[in-house]
C-alpha cells in the first residue's frame, strides 16, 4: 500500500516546511541569508533526546527547553555574526552549524558516535492511543499517521502566526531591512534587534522541526542535521516563492514528492544508475523550475524583478 | 543642412510586459547639434535614453542611427558605433580607481591612445588627476559625475547621450560641465541631453523637446522653449532669469 | 585647483592621518601566522611544528586553488555556484576517460581541463543565460545551482559508478627536507596551486580583459554601455572558472590518490569558506583564504585530536570573520 | 504468494536491498549490490537444481547514508513486497528503519553494520547480523597483535570517525589495556577531509610497537598513503579489521602500505573452499571489483532465501521465524557448493545448517552471531593469505 | 529633561579621515532651531560625510556633536533618527522591493506595532496608529506629485521620483531636524518650487528645523535663512545667503566666475 510511503513524504514536507518557514522568514522577509538553520535543529533535536534520556525529563518539557536553547543559539549567532556583510554572515552560519554537527560528533555528552536513542516512549504511547482512534475509523494500519497529523497542526498553526504577524508593522519594519538596511535604520528602527528578533523565531522554529524529525527517525546522529538539509531548505523555499509563506507549504510538498517520488520509478537499470538517475531527474526538475517559474510558485515577479 | 543622425519614430517601450512608459515618443537629432529634452520627473526621459542606447528594447517605432536602424541591438555595439552614455544613476565603477574606469571608457576605441586620452580628461578635471587611485565607490557625489562624463568622453564619441550631467555639481562645475558640453559640441560630437537644470540647457541647445508622460509634449528650438512661458511655468519653474 | 593640491599634502601630515603605523591585513595576518608559528615551535619542537606547516599548506592549497575558479564566479557573475565542487570531479573524471581512450595521462589531463571548460561554457548557455534573461534573483540561481550540481554529480556516476577510483600516479613518492617529509605530488600541488593564483592575480589586475572582468562585476550595465562585449567577459569567466575547476580536481585527485564522484561536492564547504576569507573575486584571496584553512586545519593537530580539525577549520572562519569583517583582501563601502 | 508449509507449493519472495547507492559511502554502493545479485542467482540457481518451484526477485532502494532516507527507501521496499530487507550499512539507518517499518512488520532486517548498538535496541528478534559485532572483533584483534607482535605492547590507533571506528576502537582499547598492553595513541580522523599527512605522522610518530587502523579500504587508500610518505612506516606492523578484509588488494591501496599488514576477519570453519567459489562467482561476474562486507552480504541473503524455503512462505513474519532453523548448529551443514541440497533439506522443512562464505552463523537471542572462528591473515603480494585462526566469544 | 533653548545643532572641531584624506577636517558650525540652512561648498568638500557624523553613519574621529545638548557624535543611526534628527541620502536609498505607500508607513514613529509585545497586548492601538500614519501619508504623496504611485514598487521610480520619496519619507517621521542631500539634484523645478514652498510651510507650522545641502544657488539664495560653507573638510564662512554670495573667500572656492550667481 503505498499510502504509508505519501504520508512518509508528508510527514517530511511538513518536519521541512516547518523548518523553511524560519529560513523564509530570515531569507525572505529580512534578509537574513541563514545557512546555519540545520545546527538550530540539531540543538533543538539533541536537547531533546538528551533531557529526557540522561536527565529523564519529560518528553514536552524537554521541547520547551529545546526551542529555548535553540533560541539561545540564535541569539549567540547573532550577537556575534550579525554585523557582518551578508555574505559573510551566511558563510559564518554555516560555519556554526558544521560545529554544532562536529562537537555532536566528536563529544561525549552528545553520545558521540553512537548517538541517542530512546527518548521517543511518551510519544509512543500518545501515537498509540491516536492509532487506536484512529482504527475506530479504519486508519488504524497507518503507523506514521499521528505524526503526520502532529506535524501539519504544527506547521499550519506557525504558518498562519507568521502571515499574520507579516502583514503588521513589524512584519514592514522587517522588510524595509530587507531592501535597504542603512536607510530603515536612518528612519529610527533598530535593525540589530529586529535581526535578532527573527534569526532567535527562525531558531526556535528549526528546534520545532528538529524535534519532529527526532521522533520520525527515532535515533539522533549527527548527519541527520547536515547543512544539506538547509539547502534543501533555502530549494523549497525558492520553488514555493521568494517572500511567501504559503510558497513554503507548496514548495514543501512539490519538493519532497520530487525527491522520495523518484524512488517509485522502476528501470532495469543497476541500482547504482538507478539512484543516480534518480538524483538526474530530481535536478533537471529543480532546473526546469526554475527557468519556467523563476518567481517560484507563490512568489511576485514584480518584487523578484525590481530586486537589484 | 546637416543630416539626421538620430530619430525616433513612435517609439514605445517600457520595463514591464503590460506598462509602456514611452507611449511614442519621436526625436530628431542632426549631426552636430546640441539637443535637451526636459520633463517631469518620471516623465520617462531616462526611458528614452537607455532605449537609444539598447539598454531597454523597444517595443514599437523605429530608432535610427544614421538612417540605419539600431534597435535591438546590445549596447556594446550600439556604443561602438559612436554613442557614448552617461547614466543618471549608478555611472562609474564603483570597486575601480578613477583610472581604470576611464581605462575601461576607452573599450569602444582603444586605438586612440590611453595616455593621451588619460591626460586629456586629467586636464579636464583635475580632481580626477588629483585622486586617480581613489576607488570611485569613495567619491563623493559631484565627483562621481565629474568622473562619469569623463569615462563617456574617453572613447571621443560621435554622438553623447547625457542624463542629467550636472546634477549634483557645485556651481563652478555646472559651468565647467556646459562649457565643456559646449566645447565638445564644438569639436562635432552631437548631444543629446536630459537636464532639469533646464533652463541653462536649453538656452545653449539648438532644439529642445519636452516629454510628459512618456509622450511629446513640446518642441522646438532651445532658447525658445525656454522663453515659453506655458512650458516655462509648467516644467521649468517659473521664468528664470 | 592648487588649493587641494596643497591640502593633499596637508593631509598627510595631520596626526589624525588614520595612523601612519596601521598594518594592512595581510600583512597583519602574515605576522600572526609567524608569531603563531613561533609559539608552536617553542611548545612542541621545530620539526613537528615544520611537519604541521607543510602539511597545511599543501591541504590549503587544494582548497585555495579549487577556489579560485569559485570566487571568480562568485565575484563577477555573482552566482553562488554550487555546482562547482562537481566540476572538480569532472575534471578527474574526464582524465579518466580521456586515459581510458588511450591518451597518456599528462595529455589526458590537458584534455580534460578543456573539456571541463567546454562543460561550465555550456552550463552558462543553457543554464545560466536564459535564467539571466528571465530576471533570476541570486536564491533563484542557487536553486538552480542545485539542480545542476546534481544532474552533474550523478550524470557522472550514472556512467562512471560510485566506486572508488584512481588515477594511477605515484602517491607515495616524498621529498625529505631535513625533518620535513613532503609527497612528491602534494609538493607539485601546492606549487601549481602558487603558480596559478599569481597567473589570475595578475591578469585580473592588468590585463584588458581582467580589467573588463572587474568592470562587468562592478556594474553590469555600465560595463555594457561602455562598449564591453558582455556575453564574452560571462563566456571567458566560465571557460577559466571550469579550466581551474578541472586543474584543482585533478590535482586533488592525483594527490590524494583516489576518489569518487563526491569528492567535489565534501570539498564545497570550505572552497566557498576560502573564497569569503580571502575576498569574493579575488584571486589571491582565494589562494590565502585557502592557506590559512588549511594551516589552521593542521596546527590544530598539534594541540588537539584530529577528529576536532575539520571545526577548527570553522570556528576559525568565524573568528577571523569577526576579526576582518572585509576578508584579508576586502575593502569597505562607502555607506552614503 | 505463498500458502502454508507445503513443500510442493509454489514460492515468490522478494528480497529488500538497502544499498548505499548515494551519499557519503556510495562507494560501498556497486559492489554491496553485486553481492545481493550475486546472491539472488544463487539462490534461483539452487531452487531450480532442487527442482523446487520459487522465485527470488531483488530489489533495492537507495538509503542515501542517512537514517532518515534509509526509512523512505524501506518504505519503498516494503511497498514492492520486500519480505526481508538487507542492509543498510550504518547502525543510524538501521536503527531508523527498525523502528520506522520493518519492527512493526516483522521483517528481517540484515544490517552490515557492526555497533554493538544495535544489540541494545528492541529489535522483537528482527535484526541479524551476518557480520560479528564490534566487541568479538576487538578480541581477535586483541589475540593476532598478541600473538605477532607480543603481549603488553605499545599500540597506536588511528580510525575513521564514524560509529564503526568509534566502537572498535573503545573494544580494543578496552582489550587490549586489560591484557596489560598500552594505547599510546588514538588518532581520528575526518575521511572526507582534504590531508591525512598530520594524523599519518602522529600514528608513526607513536613510536608504536603496532598499529591498529580501522577503515575501510576507500579512505585507506589515501591514509595508507599518507603513512608511507610519513617514511618511518612498516607494513608488517599493521593490524586491520574486517572491512579491510578483500581477497585482492584494491589497486587504490599501494603495496607499501598494506602488504606485511595482518587482518583479522569471521572465518569459515569449513575452510576457504567457499570464499574461492564466491570469488570465482565475483570475477565470473565482471564489474567492479570485490571489497569489504561483500561474502557478508551474499550470506545475508541465501539466509533469508533458505528461511523463506524453510518456512514455506514469503510472510515476513514467517521467514523471521525460521532464520535459527537454517542455521542450526549440529544440523546437516550445506555452503555455496551445495545449496540446491540445502533448498531441498530445507523444504522438506528440516533444519539446516548454512555455513556461509562468510563462516557459520550461530545467532544469538539478539539476532548477533554468538562466537566466532577469527581468520588471521596477512596480505602477501597484494593478496590475502590466511595464516591462522582464533577462536572469539 | 526639556530641551535648552540654544542652537538644535552644535559641532565642534569635528574630523573625519579616510585612508589619511581627511574629509572633514576640524568642522564647528551651530544650526538654530527652526531655521532653513543650507551648506553649501565645492565637491568633495565633506558635506556628506559630515551629514553622515551627523547622523551617526559615521564616528567622528574627533570633536563633539551635540544634538539639542546632547552629545550624539557615534550613536547608532537609528537612536539618533528617534531623537528627531533624519536625513535623506545624496545617492537614493528608496526600499525597492517595498511599494511607495510602504516606504512611508514605514517612517512613521511610534508605532506601537512595530514591537512584538505591543502588537500582541494591544493591536487596536497599533491599528490605530496605522490608520493615522496612512492618512498623513496620502497627503505628503500629493505634496510630492507621488500620490498615482503609491501602489508601485519604489523600485520602479524614476531618478527624481526616488528622490521626492526619500524627502516624503523623511517628513513622515515627524522629525524635528531633517538634514537634506540635494534635494533639488534631478527634481524637476516645478515641483522643486512646490516642495520648497511645502518645507517652507513645515517651518512655519511645526518648527521643523532643516539642514540641507544644495548646489543650485538659486534655491539656496531664496530659500535659506543661513547658509555654512565648508570647503576641504573645514568651514569657511557662515552668514546670511548676501553676505556669504560677497565673501571672496567663497567666491574663490565654491562659486567660480560670478555670473553663475543668478541676482
Ligand atoms: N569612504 C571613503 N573613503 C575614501 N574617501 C572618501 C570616503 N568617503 C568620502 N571620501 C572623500 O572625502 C571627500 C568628501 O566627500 P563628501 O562626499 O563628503 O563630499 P561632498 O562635500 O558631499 O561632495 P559633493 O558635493 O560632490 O557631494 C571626497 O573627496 C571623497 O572622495
Ligand atoms: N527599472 C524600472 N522598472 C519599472 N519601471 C521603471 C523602471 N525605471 C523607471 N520606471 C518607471 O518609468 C517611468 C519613467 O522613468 P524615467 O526614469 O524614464 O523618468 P525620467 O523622465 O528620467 O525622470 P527623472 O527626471 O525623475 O529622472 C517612471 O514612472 C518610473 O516609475
Ligand atoms: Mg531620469
Ligand atoms: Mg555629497
Amino acid at each position: 500500500m503505498s499510502v504509508d510511503f505519501w504520508i512518509n513524504v508528508g510527514v517530511l514536507a511538513g518536519i521541512y516546511g516547518i523548518f523553511t518557514l524560519g529560513l523564509q522568514l530570515n531569507a525572505g522577509f529580512i534578509g537574513l541569508l541563514n545557512f546555519g538553520q540545520a545546527g538550530f535543529m540539531a540543538i533543538g533535536a539533541y536537547a531533546v533526546g538528551l533531557l529526557v534520556v540522561d536527565f529523564g525529563w519529560s518528553l514536552w518539557l524537554a521541547l520547551l527547553a529545546g526551542i529555548l536553547l535553540a533560541v539561545i543559539g540564535g541569539l549567540f549567532v547573532g550577537i556575534s555574526s550579525l554585523r557582518l556583510r551578508s555574505d559573510h554572515f551566511a558563510i559564518a552560519t554555516i560555519a556554526f552549524a558544521e560545529i554544532v554537527r562536529y562537537v555532536l560528533q566528536n563529544a561525549e555528552f552528545s553520545g558521540g558516535n553512537q548517538g541517542v536513542l530512546g527518548y521517543d516512549e511518551e510519544w509512543r504511547t500518545l501515537s498509540d492511543w491516536a492509532l487506536a482512534k484512529l482504527a475506530l475509523i479504519g486508519l488504524g494500519d497507518y503507523t506514521q499517521l499521528p505524526l503526520f497529523i502532529a506535524v501539519w497542526l504544527a506547521f499550519l498553526v506557525l504558518l498562519a502566526v507568521l502571515i499574520v504577524l507579516q502583514g503588521t508593522p513589524w512584519g514592514r519594519v522587517l522588510r524595509g531591512i530587507r531592501e535597504d538596511e542603512d536607510a530603515t535604520a536612518a528612519l529610527g528602527k533598530n535593525v540589530f534587534a529586529y535581526k535578532l528578533q527573527s534569526l532567535a523565531i527562525a531558531a526556535a522554529l528549526a528546534a520545532v522541526a528538529g524535534f519532529f524529525v527526532a521522533l520520525n527517525v527515532t535515533f539522533l546522529y549527527p548527519s541527520v542535521f547536515d547543512p544539506t538539509f538547509t539547502f534543501f531548505g533555502y530549494a523549497m523555499l525558492v520553488l514555493g516563492g521568494f517572500a511567501s509563506y504559503g510558497g513554503v507549504v507548496l514548495g514543501g510538498i512539490l519538493f519532497w514528492t520530487l525527491l522520495e517520488g523518484t524512488r517509485l520509478f522502476d528501470t532495469a537499470l543497476s541500482a547504482g544508475q538507478q539512484a543516480s538517475l534518480r538524483f538526474i531527474i530530481v535536478g533537471f526538475f529543480l532546473l526546469l523550475l526554475s527557468r519556467l517559474r523563476p518567481q517560484g510558485l507563490l512568489g511576485n515577479r514584480a518584487e523578484m524583478r525590481v530586486r537589484p | 543642412m546637416s543630416g539626421e543622425v538620430l530619430v525616433t519614430r513612435d517609439l514605445v517601450a517600457g520595463y514591464v510586459p503590460q506598462v509602456d512608459i514611452l507611449n511614442g515618443v519621436s526625436i530628431v537629432v542632426a549631426e552636430g547639434e546640441i539637443v535637451t529634452v526636459v520633463g517631469p520627473n518620471g516623465a520617462g526621459k531616462s526611458t528614452l535614453l537607455k532605449a537609444l542606447i539598447g539598454l531597454v528594447a523597444p517595443k514599437g517605432g523605429s530608432i535610427l542611427l544614421a538612417g540605419r536602424p539600431i534597435s535591438g541591438l546590445p549596447p556594446s555595439a550600439i556604443v561602438r558605433q559612436g554613442l557614448g552614455y552617461v547614466p543618471q544613476r549608478e555611472n562609474v565603477f564603483e570597486s575601480m580607481p578613477i583610472e581604470e574606469n576611464l581605462e575601461i571608457g576607452l573599450k569602444p576605441r582603444p586605438g586612440l591612445g590611453l595616455r593621451r586620452r588619460l591626460d586629456a580628461m586629467y586636464a579636464l578635471f583635475p580632481r580626477l588627476g588629483e585622486r586617480r587611485r581613489q576607488v570611485a565607490g569613495s567619491l563623493s557625489g559631484g565627483e562621481r559625475q565629474m568622473l562619469a562624463m569623463a569615462r563617456a568622453l574617453m572613447p571621443e564619441p560621435k554622438i553623447l547621450l547625457l542624463d542629467e550631467p550636472t546634477a549634483g555639481l557645485a556651481p563652478r562645475f555646472v559651468d565647467l560641465m556646459f562649457e565643456q558640453v559646449a566645447a565638445v559640441n564644438r569639436s562635432g560630437v552631437t548631444i543629446l541631453m536630459v537636464e532639469q537644470n533646464a533652463a541653462r540647457a536649453l538656452a545653449m541647445s539648438h532644439r529642445g523637446y519636452v516629454l510628459d508622460l512618456g509622450r511629446n509634449a513640446h518642441e522646438g528650438a532651445g532658447p525658445a522653449l525656454a522663453r515659453d512661458p506655458k512650458v516655462a511655468d509648467l516644467y521649468l519653474g517659473g521664468l528664470h532669469g | 585647483m592648487a588649493g587641494s593640491n596643497e591640502a593633499g599634502k596637508a593631509d598627510a601630515l595631520q596626526p589624525h592621518g588614520a595612523g601612519t603605523l596601521r598594518l594592512s591585513r595581510p600583512v597583519l595576518l602574515l605576522l600572526v601566522i609567524v608569531v603563531l608559528f613561533a609559539a608552536l615551535v617553542a611548545l612542541y619542537g621545530f620539526d613537528a611544528t615544520a611537519q604541521a606547516t607543510v602539511n597545511g599548506l599543501v591541504a590549503g592549497g587544494y582548497l585555495g586553488l579549487g577556489a579560485i575558479g569559485l570566487s571568480l564566479i562568485l565575484g563577477i557573475l555573482k552566482l553562488v555556484n554550487f555546482a562547482h565542487g562537481d566540476l572538480l570531479v569532472a575534471g578527474a573524471y574526464f582524465t579518466i576517460l580521456f586515459g581510458w581512450l588511450g591518451l597518456p595521462l599528462v595529455v589526458a589531463m590537458l584534455f580534460a581541463m578543456i573539456a571541463t571548460a567546454a562543460l561550465a561554457v555550456l552550463t552558462e548557455k543553457v543554464v545560466w543565460q536564459p535564467l539571466r534573461q528571465a530576471g533570476a534573483g541570486t536564491l533563484q540561481l542557487f536553486l538552480s545551482a542545485i539542480g545542476l550540481a546534481l544532474v552533474l554529480r550523478f550524470g557522472i556516476q550514472f556512467f562512471a559508478g560510485s566506486q572508488v577510483r584512481t588515477l594511477g600516479a605515484d602517491i607515495v613518492s616524498s621529498i625529505t627536507i631535513g625533518p620535513i617529509h613532503l609527497g612528491t605530488l602534494q609538493a607539485v600541488a601546492l606549487v601549481t596551486g602558487l603558480v596559478v593564483m599569481a597567473v589570475v592575480g595578475l591578469a585580473l589586475r592588468f590585463t584588458g580583459i581582467g580589467k573588463e572582468m572587474r568592470a562587468f562585476a562592478d556594474n553590469r550595465a555600465l560595463a555594457e554601455v561602455s562598449g564591453i562585449n558582455t556575453r564574452r567577459i560571462i563566456d571567458v569567466t566560465w571557460a577559466a572558472s571550469g579550466f581551474l575547476a578541472a586543474l584543482a580536481g585533478i590535482l586533488y585527485a592525483v594527490a590524494i590518490g583516489s576518489f569518487n564522484p563526491n569528492f567535489g561536492v565534501t570539498l564545497l564547504l570550505s572552497l566557498f569558506a576560502a573564497t569569503v576569507l580571502g575576498g569574493i573575486g579575488n584571486a589571491y584571496g582565494a589562494l590565502i583564504g585557502g592557506l590559512v584553512i588549511g594551516l589552521s586545519q593542521e596546527w590544530s593537530t598539534l594541540l588537539l585530536n584530529a577528529r576536532w580539525k575539520p571545526a577548527v577549520g570553522f570556528a576559525l572562519l568565524i573568528l577571523m570573520l569577526l576579526l576582518m569583517p572585509q576578508g584579508i583582501f576586502g575593502k569597505a563601502r562607502r555607506r552614503s | 504468494t505463498a500458502t502454508g508449509p507445503a513443500a510442493a507449493a509454489s514460492l515468490d519472495l522478494t528480497i529488500g536491498a538497502l544499498l548505499e547507492s548515494t551519499g557519503p559511502l556510495s562507494e560501498l554502493g556497486p559492489p554491496h549490490e553485486k553481492a545481493t545479485k550475486l546472491a539472488v542467482e544463487a539462490a534461483n540457481k539452487a531452487a531450480k537444481d532442487a527442482g523446487f518451484d520459487a522465485t527470488v526477485t531483488l530489489t533495492s532502494a537507495d538509503s542515501q547514508g542517512d537514517p532518515q532516507a534509509a526509512l523512505s527507501a524501506a518504505r519503498t521496499l516494503v511497498d514492492k513486497n520486500a519480505a526481508c530487507i538487507v542492509g543498510p550499512a550504518t547502525t543510524p539507518e538501521s536503527i531508523s528503519v527498525l523502528n520506522g517499518i520493518t519492527l512493526q512488520r516483522k521483517i528481517s532486517l540484515w544490517p552490515t553494520a557492526t555497533s554493538t548498538r544495535l544489540r541494545t535496541v528492541k529489535d522483537g528478534g528482527t535484526i541479524f547480523r551476518t557480520v560479528p559485532a564490534d566487541d568479538l572483533q576487538a578480541k581477535a584483534l586483541v589475540l593476532a597483535i598478541e600473538k605477532h607482535i607480543g603481549k603488553g605492547k605499545n599500540v597506536a590507533i588511528a580510525y575513521r570517525n564514524e560509529p564503526y571506528g568509534d566502537a572498535l576502537s573503545k573494544g580494543f582499547t578496552k582489550n587490549w589495556e586489560d591484557e596489560g598492553g598500552k594505547v599510546v595513541a588514538t588518532v581520528v580522523y575526518d575521511p572526507q577531509q582534504a590531508s591525512f599527512d598530520s594524523e599519518a605522522g602522529q600514528v608513526v610518530a607513536s613510536n608504536a610497537d603496532a598499529y591498529v587502523v580501522i577503515d575501510y579500504p576507500e579512505t585507506y587508500a589515501k591514509f595508507g598513503a599518507a603513512l608511507v610518505r610519513t617514511g618511518k612506516f612498516d607494513a608488517k606492523k599493521l593490524f586491520v579489521p574486517d572491512a579491510m578484509a578483500f581477497a585482492k588488494v584494491p589497486d587504490s591501496i599501494p603495496g607499501e602500505a598494506i602488504n606485511g599488514a595482518y587482518g583479522v576477519a569471521a572465518g569459515a570453519p569449513t575452510g576457504t573452499e567457499s570464499v574461492a567459489l564466491f570469488n570465482k562467482l565475483w570475477d565470473e561476474a565482471g564489474g567492479v571489483p570485490n571489497t569489504s562486507l561483500t561474502a557478508n552480504i551474499f550470506d545475508a541473503t541465501i539466509l533469508c532465501f533458505l528461511s523463506s524455503v524453510e518456512a514455506g512462505s514469503a510472510e515476513p513474519g514467517a521467514i523471521t521465524g525460521k532464520v535459527r532453523s537454517v542455521t542450526q548448529e549440529g544440523a546437516p551443514q550445506f555452503t555455496i557448493a551445495n545449496l540446491g541440497d540445502a533448498v531441498k533439506a530445507a523444504s522438506a522443512g528440516k533444519p539446516i545448517d548454512y555455513v556461509g562464505v562468510s563462516g557459520a552463523f550461530r545467532f544469538m537471542e539478539n539476532g548477533d552471531p554468538s562466537s566466532s572462528p577469527y581468520d588471521v591473515f596477512q596480505y602477501q603480494d597484494g593478496k590475502q593469505v590466511t595464516i591462522e585462526q582464533v577462536q572469539v566469544q | 529633561m526639556t530641551a535648552p533653548a540654544g542652537p538644535i545643532l552644535e559641532v565642534r572641531g569635528a574630523v573625519k579621515a579616510f585612508d589619511g584624506l581627511l574629509a572633514v577636517a576640524g568642522a564647528s558650525f551651530d544650526v538654530e532651531r527652526g531655521s532653513i540652512t543650507a551648506l553649501i561648498g565645492p565637491n568633495g568638500a565633506g558635506k556628506t560625510t559630515m551629514f553622515d557624523l551627523l547622523s551617526g553613519f559615521g564616528r567622528p574621529d574627533a570633536g563633539t556633536i551635540r544634538l539639542a545638548g546632547r552629545d550624539i557624535a557615534g550613536m547608532a543611526p537609528y537612536r539618533i533618527a528617534n531623537l528627531g534628527l533624519v536625513r535623506t541620502f545624496q545617492l537614493t536609498r528608496v526600499l525597492a522591493g517595498m511599494s511607495v505607500m510602504d516606504n512611508m508607513l514605514l517612517a512613521a514613529r511610534n508605532q506601537p506595532g512595530e514591537h512584538l509585545a505591543a502588537l500582541i497586548l494591544s493591536p487596536g492601538r497599533s491599528r490605530a496608529a496605522e490608520a493615522a500614519a496612512r492618512e498623513s501619508a496620502i497627503g505628503l504623496l500629493a505634496t510630492f506629485g507621488l500620490a498615482a504611485k503609491a501602489g508601485d514598487y519604489a523600485g520602479a521610480l524614476s531618478g527624481g521620483q526616488r528622490k521626492l520619496l526619500e524627502i516624503a519619507r523623511a517628513l513622515m517621521t515627524g522629525p524635528s531636524i531633517v538634514l537634506l542631500d540635494e534635494p533639488m539634484a534631478g527634481v524637476n523645478p516645478t515641483l522643486g518650487r512646490d516642495i520648497l514652498d511645502h518645507i517652507a510651510a513645515l517651518r512655519s507650522a511645526r518648527g521643523t528645523t532643516f539642514l540641507f545641502v544644495e548646489h543650485d544657488m538659486d534655491v539656496v539664495m531664496t530659500r535659506a535663512d543661513k547658509v555654512i560653507v565648508m570647503a576641504q573638510g573645514r568651514v569657511i564662512a557662515t552668514g546670511t545667503p548676501a553676505g556669504i554670495r560677497a565673501d571672496p573667500a567663497v567666491v574663490e572656492a565654491y562659486l567660480g566666475t560670478p555670473h553663475a550667481v543668478a541676482p
